[in-house]
């Protein structure tokens, strides 16, 4: 589609609507344990299971008493933890805890906006340019650098520096940092979710260190 | 320090060296994950893996709380707890708990929550369990614990009360149970 | 005008956990003897703090804010010929080794701190304005390691810090003051 | 003078319902409607969902003033529609010696605030009921200012 590609200039628009103020470092922790957190959450439910389905096979892996969360402080063990990184419930957990997030986002901006005046906003262009510079300011205190549409339900948001996965190196970066672009993915449905329309969102590490999120509108 | 010296530093640290942001993102933030605790576990799990979160952020949190109020080794408990909570508290969630509630040993005292960034908007679930069993901000303490181990204070951390469970304050208490002198690192004294 | 050859982090072990290069100047030796070097260093460092006489350490130093070295007795600076190595350490034992060219220092105090975000400005809290510039570039550089190596959510602490991101604050730190 | 504010989910199915009344002159808020009217409300406010949605369709707008009636022309229902869309009906009198155009408009968007307010509560999901009585309290509060 590339010779279609619309290139949207994304603007610039700080607004400032909320009171209550913090240092943005404590929201870069918060999103930065969400990995462990959802990797953590996601052993214990398998203990939980597989201790009721051993019992009735009779059999366990000796694997299965190492305690996940006696691992050296720092939490990051968890992450050399192939089968449990892979696992689809942290995968589902980190989407689900952006998709919530999403929601209500969006739902807040609209309101702050436009004083209540128009909430409707049918073109889905706008939505995405929200996401492209609200939400994603508000969530990684940038914008989405280049947002790009085919005009036929297809977008690109383009993003050249992902905070908590460009500071990643090694090979196991591509594999770990799904985690984390399936929050950002969760944000972006949620706030589709909320704007009604249902759409499919993939993120794609580039060599180059950027996120490609591609968006198909259903 | 005095206690009003730390006010000021903490007032300049907070305007000209913390980057703002609103709090709604981070409020939220921890609200999903509150919730998506309390969906699959008991509130006393919950209360564990929020612990376990604020332990591994203070880990990390302490190295920037040092890097950026250039502060030394508190020269008692006391000064720690006016550190906590005119520095700390005030550089990372904009808030200045009270300090109260000394023991006789000077080895414990709470801090009062007048207002808490983890809260705003947060009614618990009707269920009565929730009320006298979850601690909402529970990643708190861990973050306390985790913060002040990196600096040789084994202590427990724990809230007392909170008023989202309808207790008239919100109070976290601080009990120093060690000072691990032995791993104070060389050179400092 | 300092030039700014090598920074070593330890971790609380002594452990080597960082080494790079930023310019070209001291000899390069086998990643074996880097660890060596950095086990002696921390060896050295500590006993030279066991050796200090307790009443000459200096007590006012705590809690002025524009000096986060908590390395008071132990080993501090190496100078030869040659280099000058600077030991600073955080509270929480971490250390970072600077290795400079020994060339006087030239740049203003003054200046260092209009031109550093991150220096002290309130009235109420006496600044030592003395700082001296491997000092202050050493609190920046304990400042990006609290930034980007522990905001790094795959970082595990006191192992080998291998991130993109530190790396790069990290060199454009050391030429801003390599800079003329 | 009595309303009747009902917050409708996405699915049709009712979220939130109070009845109060006026608060203006020296009154105490409560509501006159009777038992029978107060059973019947829900029905009449189910059967215009059907209006709104065309509406809604027709001209692109979030808010619609007297869509429809009660009792003979004797109440009027008002609704806002939420971002999520959710729909803020409010069942009310006319009353030529207030702005009530302006007021209940005002009023509707205040609920959408305390709306979006209860969204940012991590236990409350959309579409559930709301059942807290500190938004009883709040919608009251909202309504002495206007209505």
């Amino acid at each position: 589609m590339s010779n279609q590609l619309h290139q949207t200039v994304v603007e610039t628009d700080v607004d400032n609507d909320f009171e209550k103020q913090i240092n943005v470092s404590c929201l870069e922790y918060l999103l930065m344990e969400l990995g462990p957190l959802a990797l953590r959450i996601t052993d214990k439910l398998e203990k939980y299971s597989s201790s009721s389905t051993r019992e009735s096979n009779g059999s366990g892996n000796g694997n299965d008493n190492k305690q996940v969360d006696d691992f050296h402080y720092g939490g990051v063990e968890l992450f050399q933890n192939e089968s449990l990184v892979s696992n689809e419930i942290n995968n589902q957990m980190l989407d689900n805890f952006g998709f919530q997030i999403g929601k209500i986002l969006i739902e807040q901006l609209i309101f702050l906006k436009n004083d209540g005046i128009s909430t409707k906003m049918d073109e889905i262009l706008d939505i995405m340019k929200i996401i492209a510079r609200d939400v994603w300011k508000m969530i990684y205190q940038k914008q989405i650098d280049n947002l790009r549409t085919n005009h036929r339900g297809t977008f690109v948001l383009i993003d050249n520096s992902h905070r908590l996965i460009s500071s990643m190196y090694g090979p196991d970066k591509h594999r770990i940092s799904g985690l984390y672009l399936n929050f950002s993915c969760g944000v972006i449905k949620g706030v589709l979710n909320q704007s009604a329309f249902k759409a499919n969102v993939e993120a794609d590490l580039k060599s180059d260190g950027s996120v490609h999120y591609t968006i198909v509108v259903i | 320090m005095s206690s009003k010296s730390y006010k000021s530093l903490s007032d300049d640290i907070w305007k000209n060296r913390v980057d703002k942001i609103n709090s709604e993102v981070f409020t939220l933030t921890y609200g999903s994950i509150v919730a998506q605790l309390c969906r699959d576990f008991t509130y006393a799990e919950v209360n564990t893996q929020l612990e376990k979160m604020g332990y591994n952020i203070g880990l990390r949190l302490v190295e920037e709380f040092f890097a950026k109020t250039g502060l030394g080794r508190c020269t008692s408990f006391k000064d720690t707890s006016e550190v906590i909570s005119k520095i700390g508290f005030k550089m990372f969630l904009n808030i200045t708990p009270t300090v109260t509630n000394w023991s006789g040993d000077g080895k414990q005292f709470s801090l009062i929550l007048d207002d808490n960034p983890l809260t705003d908007f947060v009614e618990l679930p009707e269920d009565n369990n929730a009320a006298n069993e979850l601690w909402y901000s529970n990643v708190l303490c861990g973050v306390l614990r985790g913060c002040l181990e990196m600096v040789q204070l084994d202590c427990d951390v724990y809230f007392v009360s909170d008023v989202l469970r309808g207790d008239p304050i919100t109070e976290m208490r601080l009990k120093l149970n060690k000072f691990l002198k032995d791993e104070v690192p060389a050179g400092e004294e | 005008m300092i030039m700014i050859y090598s920074l070593y982090i330890l971790n609380r072990a002594g452990g080597l956990i960082y080494q790079k290069d930023f310019n070209k100047g001291l000899k390069k030796i086998t990643t074996n003897d880097y660890l060596i070097l950095s086990g002696i260093l921390h060896g050295v460092h500590a006993i030279a703090s066991n050796i200090s006489p307790p009443s000459a350490i200096p007590s006012t130093i705590y809690n002025n804010p524009s000096f986060t070295n908590t390395n008071k007795s132990g080993l501090k600076s190496i100078e030869t010929d040659f280099f000058k190595m600077f030991i600073f350490q955080s509270l929480t034992g971490i250390k970072f080794v600077l290795i400079t060219s020994n060339n006087p220092i030239s740049k203003e105090p003054e200046n260092i701190n209009t031109s550093n975000p991150d220096s002290f400005s309130s009235s109420d809290i006496s600044i030592n304005r003395n700082i001296n510039e491997t000092e202050s570039i050493l609190r920046k550089i304990y400042a990006l390691y609290s930034d980007y190596v522990m905001k790094n959510p795959f970082y595990s602490l006191e192992m080998p810090i291998r991130c993109d991101l530190f790396d790069l604050k990290l060199t454009d730190l050391i030429k801003s003051f390599s800079q003329p | 003078m009595s309303y009747y504010l009902a917050v409708i989910g996405t699915m049709d199915n009712p979220i939130y319902e109070l009845e109060f009344g006026t608060f203006k002159q020296q009154n105490n808020g409560k509501s006159l409607l009777n038992q029978k009217q107060l059973e019947l409300i829900p029905f009449i406010i189910n059967s215009s969902l059907d209006l709104i949605e065309d509406l809604q369709w027709k001209f692109n707008k979030n808010y619609f003033k007297n869509y429809d009636n009660f009792n003979n022309n004797f109440y009027k229902l008002s609704c806002y529609l939420t971002f999520g869309n959710m729909k803020l009906i409010l069942l009310h009198q006319l009353d030529d010696n207030l702005k009530n155009d302006d007021n209940i408009k005002q009023f509707l968007f205040e609920i959408n605030e305390l709306y979006v307010k209860t969204m940012l509560n991590p236990f409350y999901n959309v579409n559930e009921k709301i059942k807290s009585e500190a938004f009883d309290l709040k919608v009251k509060a909202v309504a002495r200012k206007y209505l």
